[in-house]
């Protein structure tokens, strides 16, 4: 119990909340989040009404809006889908992003380079994809475990190190005969290109992966013995001790998962979507920085994961859409995203603590 | 104004609530002026609730206090020390990092802006140092320190504030014999200097030795203020405990069975790295409980750890039912049916947010039927909810809770549950009725009872002497590390097992 | 050209382009040491360096620039005090939010900036006669700018105050162990406040100093990143400025060197270098006392409130 | 069972029968009002590639009144067919450039989607029958660049800052060192690479490496004003590139490259407009312009070809030229711009014989290079020194 008395109201920590009120109050703080954004618009001299009509009506009133919606809620989903399962066991993995370049580095890997049979290829990306993203994932993890070692920090200092990784190969020994000079590796073979639904770069394979996963991890957390370790870490990782939980064994399996599954969204953007490796900005945008927001605005829930990270995909898109038709400048996502991510932890605040105006003692 | 009405401090009817239990319910206690004031009661009883509303780090709910017969609000420590209150914490408010003399003048106004001279600080802390014969090298690092150091520091703290009333909350509890001595001298020093000093403690010795008057405390109430001269140690105990109750458990002879748990020539470290079991061997036989009594801080923590799997020893041997079980994990030794109680039962008992469901079944959630291969089965885990709630009376209003919003007797009741259900060979259990109210206190205490009729060894940890005087059969008492020996049937008795908590070694057997 | 080449451009450029990585990690160094872990320096310093570029430009004052630059980055640090401080928010989402920001407002804001020529810049100096000493003269006293000589007396000063001051001394009790501090009725949400708007202020004018010195120039995104370089240099640091000083030439001296000996090292590998360090630090510190004398705030990234012990 | 296939196709069907829109693109008819798209790979405002593009497309539409266009900034190379696919659908775009040899895939992909309109793709090589390619070209201007720099160097050591090692990039310091060598044999061509497009914190601490090794002359590739900033604070002559950079240090800018994009553009969507080029008969069309087709301009800004306060220099400086005799530098300038300016390009700096720095013929004796040649060029010529990948 916690009295701010200065400020002559009590702040009370919260014994239990529902859903429906954290449901509601992400809501809330999204929609305080757009009013915001929209003065900002009106302040650029742009009408908040419609700017929002045409970030919604262009991205889900069209086809090409709806599937670029669907292709980019991919990555995010899988990316998110990790962190959910990492964020539970208190490992704050801020390094999707490098998981996922090395994901992809390891599926180029096998397609350029690796002799498989044409069937086998596909799957050997994955895979492989999975296994490198996991190695860089389970870094930190050691790191954390064994020597206490900050893992915001370790992950994000080891985003950077994927990157010039990828710099390095694609101006040193992956760069492709046929790129003419340019730092490009060789186009993937067509065995190891990812199908995608025709008319959009929806690669269908890696979305069915994407959403089967998040069913997979929410059974995970909430079903099995590995879940309830995870959960009884991230909630009291004393309590773990003393229940015999290994944590070296939990904080590995979490990131081994959530490295492996931010290296299969690799796998995903470059088999399906580049086929062939090129810069990291390129390959992925920022997708693993916007998975925290979307693990985040889940509530840690992996199955909420595949709507927000449909809802980040549609503010992504509907950035496009007014790159395009307003001319606005491709920066306009980020303050979208940090204005969104700060409500949301405003929000929290509210979600954790009841507040309420008390008069003089 | 006659002397004797000379109150430094004076609290009138304080009351102060805390979610489920009153810790203090309408106390009224004086201080005079230089003296040494010891407030007894055993763990609980609202002493360190008291200190903490006088030291501004409550606010009470109800009632006044006066300083210097003056009324006053103490909304922060900052305000306690603008009146000369200091308090000198169980558990140190130091900050490791910083130096002796950087953690003296924290948080300190000396009207020379942000800058500092350190050179007069230096010297003034040995001024004062030297005044009351202590001994400290201003530019340590407090990590580099032991406990008795540390301690100092913390009442030069106070002193270098200019403090006249010191709180001491448990000042013994981390230090040894001789740290224990060198403190009543300081303290003496202190009162001969014009100081009054508020002692808070549970342990009558110290009460006798070193106060001048003491005030009892149980469940939130003055049970008597009286000066230390008129009275003694056996009056205190009964004051203090004043339990009824407590000597009428009925508790069946000893049915003395086959040897549980032996453990030989153990040594294991403390967290700075330091010995804090030296040597140590002793037996548990099945259908006994073995009472470990000491001075907080003597082994006993690291002794249940390594004894649970939770730390390493360097050396010696523990065997349970004949099995050696001195590598297992606690994973291993916890399938080998040993219940573990622990000390500090939210901070490590529970998983606060999960359900009181599956905090009933942290310790065998990877048992059938539990769960069934790597799956958890949650119509078993509700079923064993269920039986659990009902044996054990847990009032929850259902079994999907989160944990956190039960009292702090409930969640003892489910990690009793939990860790008693499964049949144990052995149980473990520190602290087990630390802060419950009387019925759940009651209550913990039948359970382990009935558990030692089902034949299990008990080991029971406590600083409550009089639980482990009515629980226990027989009675080991720590002491640096060591047993002092170990008390049965007729030899029980609390001055006996006082003397052996300050170091003594029981000359009745063979040590 | 023989090495006195070598040191003298090695040296130079080290300070040119290792100021606004000092100035921004002395700020991270004590937002860290108040227990607060920022990791917003990306977004606070190119909004000091667009704020600095747009006043300097309206002004044709580049002094008055670099101030609004610093307080620019103080008030935006500000939304990263009240979460992560009042709102006892994680820390970690706060600051990446406020890099997210940062860069998207000043991207925004910035467009129609870009490609302009600034009128006036904070003018190089030379400084005679100190100038014609051999090596050090050309190194110190020839074409560097007031904001470096700023930043060089600077880094003595925080870390006077830092160790040998009661300010600092509050300042690393409130990273270590808040509660103890606040048993010393120390206002810990306000020291954190202050140490957070420091860092703020520091990372704004390093931003400033980017815009409106080194190049003076805005574009959108220009500070490439140089933000989670401070936030590796503070590691690299142990938090404390003036190895943070020693840290930040050294990126800078091998940054200029990695295009001198472009022949022989892969620019890749030098630029992953900070980053690498700091995890190889992490791991050098990570043990026994060393933990405790010059490792990490105890208290870094976690929220304070006052509770029952 | 299932395969692959069948569930793309089966998917691919679902999704496009979700969607009633059956907007049946038409051909463009030519006449009528037009409207073209424009992608580029950075923002406009970097007084670069892409910036050097949109100035271009500006003067389109202020041009021709029955254009109408659109633009699309910073898209990520990956996602161009998804903004040609917008630009065509929901813009009703008739025409769409992109504008980064990264997007070429998605263009060629992109062509073949929409096979009744027309795309062009900037520096690229693959083309279809609606898919031209086209590139203004400035290896004839770094060569003019070059004879002034080889006159104007006291160590003689000039300085190239590069971005990328691509052939279009080494093309130009090739270009560049030809020039260098024909006005003063003696010099240098020191070479840095900052392995970013953009880049001024790069281009800056490369250019102040080359200063340290003693270079006092500087030319590059970076789309931002840096390095001509950083030469004229220790005031040396630099060359501006791809915009006008003289208004960023007038007393240091000699001359530089600047892009007539809109020369192509105008040639190009004029024929459109006019029914030349329609979306079944690019597949031949590349439009590879240099200075004669004043697809580039060489000059400090438009109209100041050469700084004024060096002509003394230039002039002052003389050099033998087999075929034009003694001539000074700022003569032969002029002599080899109206040469290449010709329609039937009588001059070009690739004529043989020329020699690589490891002393290989690489252009014979009376033979010029291709066009092929050119773009895949990996050579580096005499007189370069430093990293060459």
């Amino acid at each position: 119990m916690i009295s701010a008395k200065k400020w002559r109201f009590k702040i009370e920590e919260r014994s239990s909340v529902s859903n429906s009120r954290v449901l509601l109050t992400s809501i809330l703080a999204i929609l305080a989040a757009l009013i915001i954004v929209g003065i900002f618009f009106q302040f650029y001299g742009v009408s908040a009404f419609k700017a929002y009509r045409l970030i919604f009506s262009g991205s889900l009133g069209s086809r090409f809006g709806l599937a670029e919606i669907v292709r980019r809620a991919i990555p995010l989903l899988l990316c998110g889908v990790g962190l959910t399962l990492a964020f539970r066991a208190l490992f704050w993995n801020i390094g999707a992003e490098g998981q996922l370049l090395i994901g992809a580095v390891a599926a180029t890997g096998i397609a350029l380079f690796s002799k498989l049979p044409p069937f086998l290829l596909l799957p050997a990306m994955f895979l492989g994809g999975f296994i490198g993203g996991a190695l860089w994932g389970i870094v930190p993890a050691f790191l954390k475990v064994i020597l206490g070692i900050n893992e915001v920090i370790a992950t994000l200092m080891m985003n950077y190190m994927a990157i010039y990784l990828v710099e390095w190969l694609i101006h040193g020994p992956w760069k492709g005969p046929s790129a003419r000079g340019f730092a490009y590796s060789d186009p993937f073979p067509p065995s190891a290109m990812l199908p995608t639904i025709t008319g959009t770069r929806i690669h269908w394979p890696t979305l069915i992966i994407g959403l089967v996963i998040s069913v997979l991890i929410y059974i995970l957390i909430v079903h099995t013995k590995s879940g309830l370790e995870v959960r009884v870490m991230g909630e009291n990782p004393e309590a773990a001790r003393y229940a015999g939980i290994n944590p070296l064994k939990v904080t590995l399996l979490v990131m081994l998962i959530s490295g492996g599954l931010a290296g299969l969204a690799g796998v995903g953007e470059i088999a399906g979507i580049h086929q062939r490796l090129l810069g990291p900005t390129h390959i992925s945008m920022g997708y693993g920085y916007t998975a925290v927001i979307v693990a985040w605005l889940a509530r840690r829930n992996p199955l909420a994961v595949i709507f927000t990270s449909l809802f980040f995909a549609l503010l992504i898109t509907g950035g496009d859409v007014i790159k395009v038709s307003l001319g606005f400048p491709s920066q306009m996502i980020n303050v979208f995203n940090g204005a969104i991510l700060f409500f949301l932890i405003g929000s929290e605040f509210f979600l954790r603590y009841r507040i309420s105006f008390i008069g003089r003692r | 104004m006659n002397k004797a009405e000379d109150y430094a401090i004076e609290l009138r009817r304080i009351v102060k609530r805390f979610p489920g239990v009153i810790a203090n319910n309408g106390i009224d206690l004086k201080i005079r002026r230089g003296e040494i004031h010891c407030l007894l009661g055993e763990n609980g009883a609202g002493k360190t609730t008291l200190m903490r509303i006088l030291y501004g780090l409550y606010q009470p709910d109800q009632g006044e206090i006066l300083v210097n017969n003056q009324k006053i609000n103490i909304s922060s420590p900052r305000i306690a020390l603008q009146h000369h209150i200091g308090m000198v914490h169980q558990h140190f408010k130091l900050v490791p990092t910083l130096s002796v003399e950087e953690n003296i003048i924290l948080g300190l106004d000396e009207g020379t802006g942000p800058f500092t001279n350190f050179r007069k600080v230096r010297k003034r802390i040995s001024l004062i140092a030297n005044q009351y014969g202590l001994s400290l090298d201003p530019r340590t690092k407090i990590w580099q320190l032991a406990g008795g150091k540390q301690q100092q520091v913390e009442i030069l703290k106070a002193l270098y504030r200019e403090v006249e009333i010191l709180i001491m909350d448990e000042p013994t509890s981390v230090l040894t014999p001789q740290e224990v001595e060198k403190l009543f001298t300081t303290l003496r020093f202190l009162v001969k200097n014009g100081l009054t000093i508020i002692f808070i403690t549970h342990k009558l010795d110290e009460v006798m030795k070193v106060s001048d008057r003491v005030t009892v405390l149980r469940k939130g109430k003055v049970i008597a203020t009286i000066p230390t001269q008129e009275t003694d140690k056996e009056t205190l105990a009964r004051l203090m405990v004043g339990r009824e109750v407590i000597f009428c458990l009925k508790k069946n002879p000893v049915k003395k069975k086959e040897k549980i748990l032996e453990v030989k020539d153990l040594h294991v470290l403390n967290d700075r790295g330091l010995p804090a079991v030296c040597g140590l061997s002793f037996e548990l036989y099945g259908g006994e409980i073995l009472g470990i009594a000491g001075v907080s801080g003597n082994g006993q923590n690291e002794l249940a750890e390594v004894l649970t799997g939770l730390r390493k020893l360097i050396k010696g041997e523990i065997y349970l039912d004949g099995q050696d079980i001195t590598h297992c994990s606690t994973r291993e030794i916890n399938k080998l049916k040993v219940a573990h109680i622990p000390a500090e039962r939210i901070r490590v008992g529970i998983v606060p947010t999960l359900s009181v469901s599956e905090n009933l079944i942290l310790n065998k959630y990877f048992y059938s039927p539990f769960s069934r291969g790597e799956f958890l089965n949650y119509k078993a885990i509700k079923e064993n909810a269920q039986a659990m709630i009902s044996e054990y009376q847990i009032l929850t209003p259902h079994y999907q809770i989160p944990v956190r919003i039960l009292s702090g007797g409930n969640i003892q009741k489910i990690i009793l549950a939990r860790e008693l259900s499964c049949d144990p060979r052995m149980i473990i259990a520190m602290h087990p009725t630390y802060g419950l109210d009387i019925g759940a206190t009651e209550q913990v205490r039948q359970t382990l009872l009935s558990q030692r009729e089902k034949g299990a060894g008990i080991l029971l940890i406590s600083e409550d002497l009089e639980e482990i005087i009515s629980l226990a059969d027989r009675i080991m008492v720590m002491f640096g590390g060591k047993t002092m020996g170990i008390l049965e049937g007729e030899n029980i008795d609390l001055e006996r097992i006082g003397l052996m908590m300050a170091g003594t070694k029981y000359r009745g057997e063979k040590m | 050209m023989g090495w006195e080449n070598w040191i003298i451009s090695t040296f130079s450029r080290s300070l040119a382009y290792g100021t606004p990585l000092l100035l921004g990690t002395l700020g991270e160094i004590y937002s860290e040491r108040s227990g607060v872990l920022n990791l917003g320096v990306e977004g606070m310093m190119i909004m000091g360096a667009y704020s600095a570029f747009t006043t300097t430009y309206m002004t044709k004052n580049p002094w008055f620039g670099i101030l609004v630059a610093g307080i620019i980055g103080g008030i935006f640090s500000l939304i990263h005090a009240f979460t992560s401080i009042t709102l006892k928010a994680n820390q970690t989402v706060s600051g990446l939010s406020l890099t997210m920001l940062g860069l998207g407002l000043s991207g925004v804001l910035g467009k129609g900036w870009e490609g302009k020529p600034l009128p006036s810049t904070i003018p190089k100096m030379i400084i005679t006669p100190l100038n014609s000493l051999p090596v050090l003269g050309p190194i110190f006293f020839q074409g560097q700018n007031l904001i470096v000589y700023f930043t060089l007396i600077l880094v003595p000063i925080l870390w006077y105050i830092l160790f040998r001051t009661r300010i600092g001394i509050t300042i690393r009790a409130v990273g270590e162990s808040p509660a103890t501090a606040d048993s010393q009725g120390i206002n810990v949400a306000r020291v954190r406040y202050v140490c957070v708007f420091i860092g703020g202020i520091l990372a704004g004018t390093a931003g400033g100093y980017l815009s409106v010195a080194y190049r003076p120039a805005w574009t959108e995104g220009m500070t490439a990143g140089m933000g989670w370089i401070v936030i590796a240099l503070t590691i690299f640091s142990f938090w404390n400025p003036i190895n943070g000083m020693l840290g930040a030439f050294l990126f800078a001296a091998l940054y200029h060197l990695s295009f001198r000996l472009q022949s022989y090292i892969s620019p890749e590998l030098l630029k992953a270098m900070p980053y690498a360090m700091a995890i190889i630090v992490l791991i050098f510190v990570s043990r026994g006392n060393l933990q405790k004398r010059v490792g990490a705030p105890a208290a870094l990234s976690l929220p304070y409130m006052r509770g029952e012990d | 069972m299932l395969t692959g296939k069948k569930i793309t196709v089966v998917l691919s069907i679902l999704f496009i029968l979700s969607f009633t829109l059956a907007s049946m693109a038409a051909e463009y008819v030519p006449g009528t009002p037009l409207k073209a798209g424009f992608i580029y790979v950075g923002p406009v405002g970097d007084l670069g590639w892409s910036h050097a593009h949109d100035e271009a497309r500006r003067i389109c539409e202020d041009t021709f009144p029955w254009l109408e266009t659109v633009y699309v900034e910073s898209v990520p190379e990956g996602n161009e067919g998804l903004y040609i696919d917008k630009l065509i659908q929901e813009e009703k775009c008739d025409v769409v450039f992109t504008t980064s040899f990264g997007f070429m895939d998605g263009t060629v992909m992109a062509a073949q989607r929409h096979p009744e309109k027309i795309l062009a793709h900037c520096s690229g090589f693959k083309r279809t029958p609606n898919l031209m390619t086209y590139m203004a070209d400035f290896y004839q201007i770094y060569y003019l660049n070059g004879l002034m720099a080889g006159a104007l160097t006291k160590t003689n050591k000039t300085a190239y800052v590069g971005a990328f090692p691509i052939p279009e990039v080494k093309r130009h310091m090739d270009a560049f060192t030809i020039g260098v060598k024909e006005t003063n044999p003696e010099a240098e061509v020191h070479v840095r690479w900052i392995y970013e497009w953009f880049s001024p914190t790069a281009a800056k601490e490369a250019a102040e490496a080359l200063i340290a090794e003693g270079c006092d002359v500087f030319a590059f590739t970076e789309d931002s004003p840096t390095v001509v900033q950083v030469a004229a604070e220790k005031g040396y002559p630099s060359f501006g590139h791809y915009s006008p950079m003289y208004d960023f240090s007038p007393d240091y800018v000699v001359s530089g490259q600047i892009a007539h994009w809109e020369a192509i553009y105008l040639d190009f969507l004029a024929k459109v407009y006019a029914g030349v080029y329609k979306a079944h008969n690019l597949a031949d069309l590349d439009y590879w312009w240099l200075l004669k087709e004043k697809a580039v301009e060489i000059g400090a800004k438009p109209g100041m070809l050469i700084n004024p306060l060096f002509e003394d220099d230039l002039k002052a400086k003389k050099v033998n030229d087999p075929v034009l005799g003694e001539i000074n530098v700022y003569d032969l300038v002029m002599k080899r711009l109206e040469q290449m300016s010709d329609p039937s390009m009588v001059f070009d700096p690739f004529n043989g014989p020329v020699y690589d720095r490891e002393g290989k013929l690489r252009v014979p004796e009376g033979s010029r290079m291709s066009v092929y040649e050119l773009t895949t060029m990996e050579w580096a010529a005499q007189g370069i020194v430093g990293p060459w990948e």
